[in-house]
């Protein structure tokens, strides 16, 4: 159980669900909620790693902080990125912005 | 450079052949719009390389045959020689073709006077000298190839000289191409010499043939190919038919190229590689099969023309046929002195047909006869000359050629082939002097009205034609030939002397008594105890026989009074049909042509290029744009198909990776 | 104090970054004079990666290595840098309100590559390439006017947020078998790990975050959208600048693998082929040339990767080289077409009609481009190509270098259709002529030498570069 | 590697610098001063003319080998060295380029529409070609190539003429193509060979395994054999020449299908003998197919240059026939061959070029009677037509017989077959030039004035190479022949 | 000292967290209501930071709960207050993009649960569990030594998060309209 291919297969099973939910939401904030799985799933591999693994276990600890702190300046730049393409399209469903293709 | 000017055979030998292609240079470059001065040079060096020619005749009578060559390149183990040969047979032959190009130029100066191609004209009129000349004195078979080729040029523009016709530029092409025919073969035959036995000079490679030098199926093979080229440029069977149809051009350049000179370029070259040919009895075989084959062939269709110079066309190619046979009988002499009359006796009669067509602008000989074409004295006396000559009565030239052939032919163990020479012989008198009977006895006699004869007043121009210059002009070359017509047959027993020096001595072979010499010193010495025929005098008289026969036969037909004036031919149309058609010849060609080339090959491949090369390539091409649209496809406005292609590559890798 | 010598070209480009930070909160716009100050800049940012490209040394506890490889990339990506904001000075696709923001964001992206390509500790990479990322996302939605290109920047922002999670994952992996996050150590220790799915595994997917920048096959999804739908100049950033970073990143991390796993080399040419087939199919078929530069640089992409799938140091030392190549041709053509599209529209290929009469000089740039971009002779990017092949094929890789050539074939299609409209068709409108300014004009002149004399005197560049990529070992 | 001597003049640079700096000085004269920007460029192709002659003089055949050598390493790290000479081989192809350009540019007098990048581009390819020909390194033989083959596209697609844009795309791509495979079969070698060393003579004492000669020459036969027009991949001659300017035709057909034989000659049978000996039923066969398939296409065609182009391939089909040989007279053959058609061509698509210039018009069956008119344009093309027929003492005639003579040998049955190829281009040659000069006086073209002395200058220069060459082969024999004859030992 | 007890309700905790982690991020990702999913979100993170707990670092988990929790979601709220309502007009999903995203989910999910199970994971030479290393003084003696660079690096990405989100979601300081 708490072991660290637990871990692993938790840290798995969460960013094939992000993965997931970026792949078929078609709304984009929920697209973007999914995107923050990814980077749960990872940190929770850093830590894991950390724990299990390393022989200074502090570096897991700044990356999982550091990532955090992207992770909050990634979903503002996400949401203000769809805030202003819902200003132009008035609608945050993905499925809206397919006017670019082929 | 030096020994060109210290040795004044040499130096006569350079300059008279190379004069012309000077003049021609000269003409096509600076005198062009210039017709007179274009005539006079060309006329002047013609001259000049006549004189050159006989000069040297006369001063190598008696000499041992000379030779000058020099390397011109090599390339590899293969060393191309240039060089002259001076033996008796091309000092003949030179002589002939000097003289007979002087008189024919001199003959055009009224011919062709007027013509918007005068300087066109005689600069390929040189140009053909100069090849001809060149072919004649070649040492080496190369060189004599190249020259060949070059005389089929001058053939070609000649045919083609009015070109505004397009049954001239037609005939000029089908000259130049069935030419090709033979001449592919000849060069094929040149090259296995070349692989095969490494040298292409001419004595060399007679001397090697008769020794033993060559192995027989060399022999026989090449010599079988080379003798494609004689029947290219002779016009045997079966590529007769383009020498008729060579009519196109001029007359003066019928009478020079398509009868005297450059047709008999065939069998000028059999003669000079004689002894090679005769090493190979098989090739002699074939030689003399096609060359009866033509010799009937032709003079059955010179039966039913009534074109002027399509008669003496055919009568050309059946003459040809009869110095092949000659030849290939073994008759080396006769085949060369038949060769020095024919030149001298049909350039007679293509010259005064010239003269009746400039005169009435038709070559259809029972027009000609209607309007007055025996009231020109002077070409029809000639060119009765010229026909008995040909039918070889005495004491015309052709009476001794012919029949030092039919002896030749005489001496064939197969008989078949001496009746097929006499059945020739028939015919030819026949077709002549149907011709000539045309002319005297016009069917319903001389029309006086559209009479446009010599003292018919009213066309002034042609009044002062006749008296002046371009009358004379043309008259005096003919009568020169007339003359000769007359007295070269006497000349026989001096010329045979002559000519034999050139072939290798007997005795030499004698020594190499090898089996497969045997047939090759048989036909020589064939060709040289021939004169002393047991049975001379029979045979004497059944040739004249014959020819008498035909004459007489067209007498019946055309010549008496009340004759019918039709032919018996007429009476079978079918063979009439057959005859006119050229036994289909043509219509062979063409059809072989249009379905085998035309329509089959060619647009095959050129259906193949557009469709299938092209088509697979424009394919290749419209796949590839294609496939682009296809995998544009990939690339969806929607964001999320876009980034599922990401995501599972992404896992496949992984996968791939794990697994 | 040479660490502060060592560190000085980046710290110029944060000074330029705060210097448009401060002019970002002025009230009133001033675009003419923040494009000189930001040309001085960048000048002399340029200037001082340049007087700084043969220092070494190592910074900030051993997480940041300065040597050859990364002083020529950092000097790559001043240059590019700097013509950028010369081609910025008709910022039409941006509104004159942002254009402190734009400077701002150029100078902080350049800064975090040249950090990227320096950092040699993978929570520093990963900070630095999400820095560059962040404000090129920011960059890409400035477009104004059109709102048919407003979808690209969010776009551009959820697949770059993906493959960086795929990187972050992997990055995680890499920290769980090496137990290390610095490179150095890595270096020595993955090879022998190679065989473990984890170590292989992570560098894949780290590898799959520096494609996404590279924009290679699967993960150049973005690419078309976003060159379209971006500003020009913020295009041509985006196709010249961050391409260099990326490349070097590829560079540095193919190397980790020590050439031990033939899996990762087969994967490695499955990706570069097939990025160069379906980029170059597909840009077949476009009109807009900045999406068919797009597609180009897919293939592109994959062509680089041909040399640096060699492992060695041949191949890397070529790839440096087709990467400077192609920053240089992709520029030329970038250029004219920032010069043509002065009112910063969307350049549609058959608009360049006539452009030989509007400006030859243009005109001829534009054509050095397209050729080098297809690999003729006698430009760099024929050299580049060549290298890249040489590379190749002398590791064994001899049909790369035929499927490589039959692209290029392909692609002169294109590039030929395009080079067509400059020169041959007749535009069916009249165009006023281009006005080329003194600076432009110098500006194509070096461009055109530029192109000419890499394609035909590599040899200083390419010693340079061998010298640059036997640091990586 | 015989003969290196350093010649203290590097002339060879100094004859591609006159194209490279004609094009540059081009490049900085003003567009509207026409007149000027022609007689610097045919400044400058004299120049080059001057220059070769010269060359051709100064080159001593009995020595042989490699002379004019100038070397120096350019790429360390690679091996590529700055390396041109001159041997047998080259000697005749740098003359024939700098003919055919010297006669070219005076060709094109009469141009008016975008003088300027005409010249300046016609330069860029011809240094290209000049770089083929000179250059003993793969390197830069590579190079060059590419650099005389793009300039091909903006040249027809600008001034060219039917489906010019068509003709010109699917010409640049398809012999672009070809060089697809001629990098990677270069850079093979290269790798087999150590990695160290472009160098055509290095590379050449270095003996690669048969099958990597097998690999590497079919790939460069490949590459090399769609410029050099071989069967099939011949189709964008036709259609490229017919869409190609006058000058550009000259060139092109005159010139650069000759660096497809080259190339196969130059680094495909010198480096790979085996190769070209495992693969020379091949090209025997290939070559064969191209002189009959070549004559009897163009017996269909109804446009002049489609005419033309087809003897292209029907004359190349000769080329590669001779390669096939790997002997001394089908080299020799071939090279004079490559020599003599080139010319030959030249000669061709000047005289089409003038009659399209008067007439605009280059179909057959609307032209006829033109030797009326323009007797002494027409006479150029006949001429050429001639020269095409393989008649004797012109140039070709002794290309062909040496082919012939080699191949007959080699191969009998292609040797026997290629000697029918003869007949069929008389027939079609001949049926051009019925169709076109004879018949009857066409009246829409009677009162269009023959050509001027001026311009029939370039057309008479080539008649007289083709007669002096034709009549004194010896001169360009003993230069061939000086290099092949080393050439064969290694096969 | 007996700790089977401990172990039992650590174990049972363990796995309730795992539950509401998977659970969580079950309804962050499935359900169309975005509300939901952000709570969702909010439940996955908190179980995440239950993990950190497990993995001995309260420190980080705290930090998830602050940032992850507090900021984020908040934001993304906001962000959800901002823009209109959602579900008034929402097609049907289309199936094909359902099951594409569906395959390449599990695609990956397998491949990293297998490099998960197949890796012999090797534990670092030095590495014993230490509770003093985790200390947060341990970490901040990090930051400012061997991540000085990332942590100023850090504070450049926020100061451009902050600008770029400022100004592409349109509140330009200078519009004052």
């Amino acid at each position: 159980m708490n072991s660290l291919s637990t871990y692993l297969l938790i840290s798995a099973l969460l960013f094939s669900m992000g993965l997931l939910g970026i792949l078929q939401r078609r709304n984009l904030i929920g697209m973007l909620i999914s995107v923050e799985l990814l980077l749960n799933a990872a940190n929770l591999n850093f830590m894991a790693f950390n724990r299990f693994l390393a022989h200074d276990p502090v570096t897991g600890q700044v990356i999982t902080l550091f990532v955090m702190g992207l992770a909050a300046a990634e979903a503002a730049i996400g949401l203000s990125i769809i805030l202003a393409l819902y200003r132009k399209m008035h609608s945050i469903n993905i499925e809206a912005a397919q006017k670019m293709k082929g | 450079m030096g020994a060109l000017f210290r040795d004044p055979v040499l130096f006569a030998t350079v300059l008279g052949t190379n004069l012309p292609f000077f003049s021609m240079a000269v003409i096509l470059l600076f005198t062009r719009s210039k017709p007179t001065v274009s005539s006079r040079i060309s006329v002047g060096s013609i001259a000049v390389s006549a004189i050159c020619a006989i000069s040297l005749l006369a001063r190598l009578f008696s000499a041992p045959p000379l030779q000058y060559q020099t390397l011109w390149f090599c390339s590899g183990k293969l060393n191309i020689v240039f060089g002259y040969y001076l033996d008796p047979l091309s000092l003949l032959m030179l002589t002939i073709v000097g003289i007979i190009a002087c008189l024919v130029q001199i003959y055009s100066l009224g011919y062709m006077a007027g013509d918007p191609g005068y300087s066109r004209y005689y600069a390929f009129q040189s140009l053909f000298a100069w090849a001809m000349m060149n072919m004649v004195i070649a040492g080496s078979m190369l060189q004599l190839f190249i020259f060949w080729e070059m005389v089929g040029l001058a053939s070609y523009f000649l045919i083609g000289f009015y070109y505004e016709k397009w049954s001239a530029s037609q005939a000029g092409k089908k000259a130049f191409v069935m030419n090709r025919v033979g001449d592919v073969g000849f060069f094929l035959g040149l090259i296995l010499l070349l692989i095969g036995f490494g040298n292409l000079d001419i004595p060399t490679l007679n001397h090697a043939a008769v020794s033993h030098g060559i192995s027989q199926g060399l022999i026989t093979t090449s010599a079988l190919l080379i003798f494609c080229g004689v029947i290219g440029k002779s016009a045997q069977f079966p590529l007769l038919t383009w020498l008729p149809d060579a009519m196109e051009g001029p007359t003066p350049v019928s009478a020079l190229l398509h009868s005297a000179t450059m047709v008999a370029a065939g069998v000028y070259m059999f003669s000079r590689i004689f002894p090679f040919f005769s090493a190979s009895p098989q090739a002699m075989a074939v030689a003399l099969a096609i060359g009866a084959v033509t010799m009937i062939l032709s003079s059955t269709m010179a039966m039913v023309t009534y074109d002027l110079k399509q008669v003496w066309a055919y009568s050309t190619v059946s003459q040809l046929g009869y110095m092949v046979m000659a030849l290939a009988a073994g008759g080396y002499f006769a085949a060369v002195f038949h060769l020095t009359t024919h030149a001298g006796f049909k350039a007679l009669l293509f010259l005064c047909s010239g003269i009746f067509i400039h005169e009435f602008h038709t070559n259809d000989m029972r027009i000609i006869g209607k309007q007055g074409g025996r009231k020109l004295k002077i070409p029809m006396t000639c060119i009765t000359i010229g026909a008995l000559a040909l039918s070889g009565v005495f004491p015309f030239s052709g009476f001794f050629s012919k029949e030092a052939i039919l002896t030749v032919l005489y001496a064939q163990p197969n008989k078949i082939w001496y009746a097929a020479g006499l059945f020739g012989a028939v015919l030819t008198a026949y077709y002549s002097f149907r011709l000539i009977f045309h002319l005297l006895f016009p069917k319903d006699g001389i029309e006086e009205k559209h009479h446009h004869g010599e003292h018919e007043a009213g066309s002034h121009e042609h009044e002062e034609g006749h008296q002046g210059f371009v009358f004379w002009a043309m008259a005096i070359p003919v009568m020169i030939l007339a003359g000769v017509s007359v007295v070269l047959g006497f000349f026989e027993h001096g010329l045979e002397h002559f000519i034999m020096r050139s072939l290798p001595i007997p005795e030499e072979l004698a020594r190499h008594a090898v089996p497969g010499v045997h047939a090759a010193a048989h036909a020589l010495s064939e060709g040289a105890q021939r004169v002393h025929e047991p049975n001379g005098s029979l045979l004497t008289i059944l040739g004249v026989s014959a020819g008498l026969l035909g004459i007489a036969v067209a007498w019946f037909e055309y010549g008496r009074q009340g004759a019918s004036r039709k032919g018996f031919l007429s009476y079978f149309p079918a063979i009439w049909k057959l005859f006119d058609l050229r036994w289909f010849l043509d219509i062979f060609y063409r059809k072989g042509l249009d379905t085998l080339v035309y329509a089959g090959l060619t647009s095959l491949f050129v259906r193949n290029d557009r469709r299938i090369i092209d088509g697979g390539i424009d394919g290749i091409c419209i796949f590839t744009e294609g496939s682009g649209r296809l995998f544009s496809f990939l690339q969806s406005g929607m964001l999320q198909f876009n980034l599922v292609l990401m995501v599972l590559v992404a896992g496949a890798a992984v996968l791939y990776f794990v697994i | 104090m040479t660490d502060f010598m060592l560190f000085l070209p980046e710290l110029f480009f944060i000074l330029g970054a705060l210097l448009f930070f401060v002019f970002s909160l002025r009230k009133t716009p001033n675009p003419a004079g923040y494009h000189r100050w930001a040309a001085v800049v960048a000048a002399a940012g340029l200037l001082v990666t340049v007087a700084s490209s043969h220092q070494q040394g190592m910074l900030f506890f051993n997480c940041y290595r300065v040597d050859l490889f990364s002083q020529i990339f950092k000097v790559l990506l001043g240059l590019g840098t700097i013509w950028v904001i010369f081609s910025s000075g008709e910022l039409k696709g941006i509104d004159p309100r942002q254009h402190a923001e734009y400077y701002f964001l150029i100078f902080v992206c350049t800064l975090a590559m040249m950090m990227l390509v320096s950092s040699v500790e993978l929570l520093t990479i990963y900070v630095s390439m999400e820095l560059s990322s962040y404000s090129l996302y920011l960059l890409v939605p400035m477009r104004r006017g059109d709102d048919r290109f407003s979808e690209s920047g969010i776009k551009y922002f959820m697949i770059g947020v993906t493959a960086s999670g795929l990187m972050l994952f992997g990055i995680s992996l890499l920290f769980g078998v090496g137990h290390t996050t610095f490179v150095p150590q890595l270096v020595k220790t993955l090879p022998s790990l190679i065989s473990q799915p984890a170590a292989i595994v992570g560098l894949v997917l780290v590898l799959a975050g520096f494609f996404f920048k590279l924009a290679l096959f699967p993960f150049h999804v973005w690419a078309p959208d976003v060159y379209q739908g971006a500003a020009n100049q913020v295009t041509t950033y985006i196709a010249t600048v961050s391409k260099m970073a990326a490349a070097a990143m590829i560079i540095r991390f193919a190397g980790l693998s020590g050439g031990a796993s033939p899996g990762m080399i087969k994967l490695l040419i499955v990706l570069s082929i097939a990025s160069m087939t379906f980029g170059n199919l597909v840009a077949l078929i476009q009109k807009d040339i900045k999406r068919l530069l797009a597609y180009s640089s897919i293939a592109h992409a994959g062509y680089l990767l041909i040399g640096i799938l060699t492992l060695n140091t041949q191949g890397f030392a070529s790839a440096i080289y087709y990467a400077a190549a192609y920053l240089v041709m992709n520029y030329s053509v970038f250029m004219v077409i920032m010069k043509v599209a002065d009112d910063g529209h969307n350049l549609q290929i058959k608009e360049l009609a006539g452009l030989y009469k509007r400006s030859p000089l243009l005109a001829m740039t534009f054509m050095l481009g397209l050729f080098g971009l297809a690999g003729i002779p006698p430009t760099a990017g024929f050299t580049g190509k060549f290298l890249v092949f040489a590379a190749a094929v002398d590791k064994g890789y001899l049909f790369l270098a035929i499927i490589g050539m039959v692209n290029a074939t392909i692609s002169l299609y294109y590039y030929l259709i395009v080079f067509k409209a400059a020169y041959l068709l007749k535009p069916v409108k009249e165009y006023p002529a281009i006005h080329v300014d003194m600076w432009t004009r110098f500006m194509s002149i070096s461009l055109v030498i530029m192109t000419i004399y890499l394609g035909l005197f590599p040899q200083q560049v390419v010693s340079l570069t061998e010298a640059a990529a036997r640091t990586l070992f | 590697m015989t003969a290196m001597n350093m010649a203290g003049f590097p002339i060879l640079t100094t004859i591609l610098m006159t194209t490279i700096v004609g094009l540059l000085v081009i490049i900085f004269i003003p567009p509207e001063k026409t007149k000027l920007i022609k007689q610097v460029s045919l400044a400058s192709a004299s120049l080059g003319l001057v220059l070769c002659l010269w060359l051709y003089h100064a080159y001593d055949f009995h020595k042989g080998g490699l002379q004019f050598v100038e070397r120096f390493l350019w790429v360390r790290s690679l091996g590529i060295y700055w390396f041109n000479g001159i041997d047998g081989i080259n000697l005749p192809m740098m003359l024939l380029t700098s003919i055919v350009l010297f006669t070219g540019v005076w060709t094109m007098w009469e141009l008016e529409h975008r003088v300027k990048e005409f010249y300046a581009l016609m330069f860029l390819l011809v240094a290209g070609v000049y770089g083929v020909f000179m250059s003993m390194d793969l390197f830069w033989i590579f190079v060059w190539y590419d650099v005389s083959l793009f300039p091909m596209y903006p040249l027809i697609a600008i001034w060219g003429g039917t489906r010019k844009e068509y003709g010109a795309m699917k010409l640049t791509l398809y012999l672009l193509a070809g060089s697809a495979f001629i990098l990677p079969a270069i850079l093979f070698l290269w790798a087999k060979a150590g990695g160290h060393t472009f160098d055509l003579f290095m590379l050449q004492k270095i003996g690669f395994t048969p099958f990597d000669q097998k690999v590497a020459f079919l790939m460069l036969y490949l590459g090399f054999g769609i410029l050099a027009a071989v069967w099939p991949f011949h189709t964008w001659s036709p259609v490229g020449h017919v869409a190609a300017p006058t000058a550009v035709s000259m060139i092109h057909a005159g010139v650069l299908m000759k660096l497809g034989a080259y190339g196969v000659l130059r680094i495909g049978m010198t480096l790979c003998p085996q190769g070209a000996v495992y693969w020379s039923h091949l090209m025997a066969l290939l070559g064969t197919i191209g002189i009959i398939y070549g004559a009897l296409a163009g017996l269909a065609q109804t446009d002049l240059k489609y005419v033309i182009g087809y003897s292209s391939v029907s004359h190349m089909g000769i080329v590669g026939l001779g390669l096939a040989t790997l002997s001394v007279n089908g080299i020799n053959g071939a090279v004079f061959q490559m020599f003599a058609h080139g010319i030959m061509t030249a000669l061709f698509f000047s005289s089409v070029g003038f009659i399209y210039d008067r007439t605009h018009t280059k179909i057959i069956p609307e032209l006829g009677g033109l030797s009326k008119t323009m007797p002494v344009a027409s006479s150029f093309f006949i001429f050429a037509a001639l020269a095409g027929i393989g008649v004797p003492l012109m140039a070709s005639f002794w290309a062909e017989l040496l082919v012939l003579t080699a191949a007959v040998k080699v191969f009998p049955v292609a040797g026997v077959l290629a000697c029918f190829g003869m007949i069929l281009s008389a027939l079609f040659m001949l049926r051009v030039v019925q169709r076109t000069f004879y018949g009857e006086k066409n009246p829409k073209w009677e009162h269009i004035p023959d050509i001027s002395k001026f311009l029939a200058v370039p057309r008479v220069i080539l008649m007289s190479c083709i007669l002096f060459f034709g009549l004194f082969p010896k001169v360009i024999l003993d230069v061939i022949q000086s290099a092949v004859i080393p050439f064969v030992t290694r096969f | 000292m007996d700790t089977s007890g401990l172990n039992f309700i650590l174990q049972a905790a363990f796995w309730v967290t795992v539950a509401l982690t998977i659970s969580g991020a079950a309804i962050a990702v499935f359900p169309r209501n975005i509300l939901y999913n952000v709570l969702g979100l909010a439940l996955a993170l908190i179980g995440v930071s239950g993990f950190y707990l497990y993995l001995g670092s309260l420190f980080v988990a705290l930090m998830q709960l602050l940032i992850y929790v507090g900021a984020i979601c908040i934001a993304i709220v906001f962000a959800i207050m901002l823009s209109r309502p959602l579900h008034v007009d929402i097609p049907p999903r289309s199936a094909g993009k359902v099951w594409l995203g569906i395959l390449a989910a599990t695609v990956f999910f397998i491949g990293a649960a297998g490099v998960a199970l197949k890796t012999n994971w090797q534990a670092a030479a030095g590495h014993v569990y230490k509770a003093s290393q985790w200390s947060v003084q341990n970490i901040g003696n990090a930051l400012l030594t061997r991540y000085e660079l990332v942590f100023e690096v850090i504070s450049l990405v926020l100061l451009v998060a902050i600008i770029g989100a400022v100004i592409t979601a349109g509140f330009s300081r200078r519009i004052s309209s």
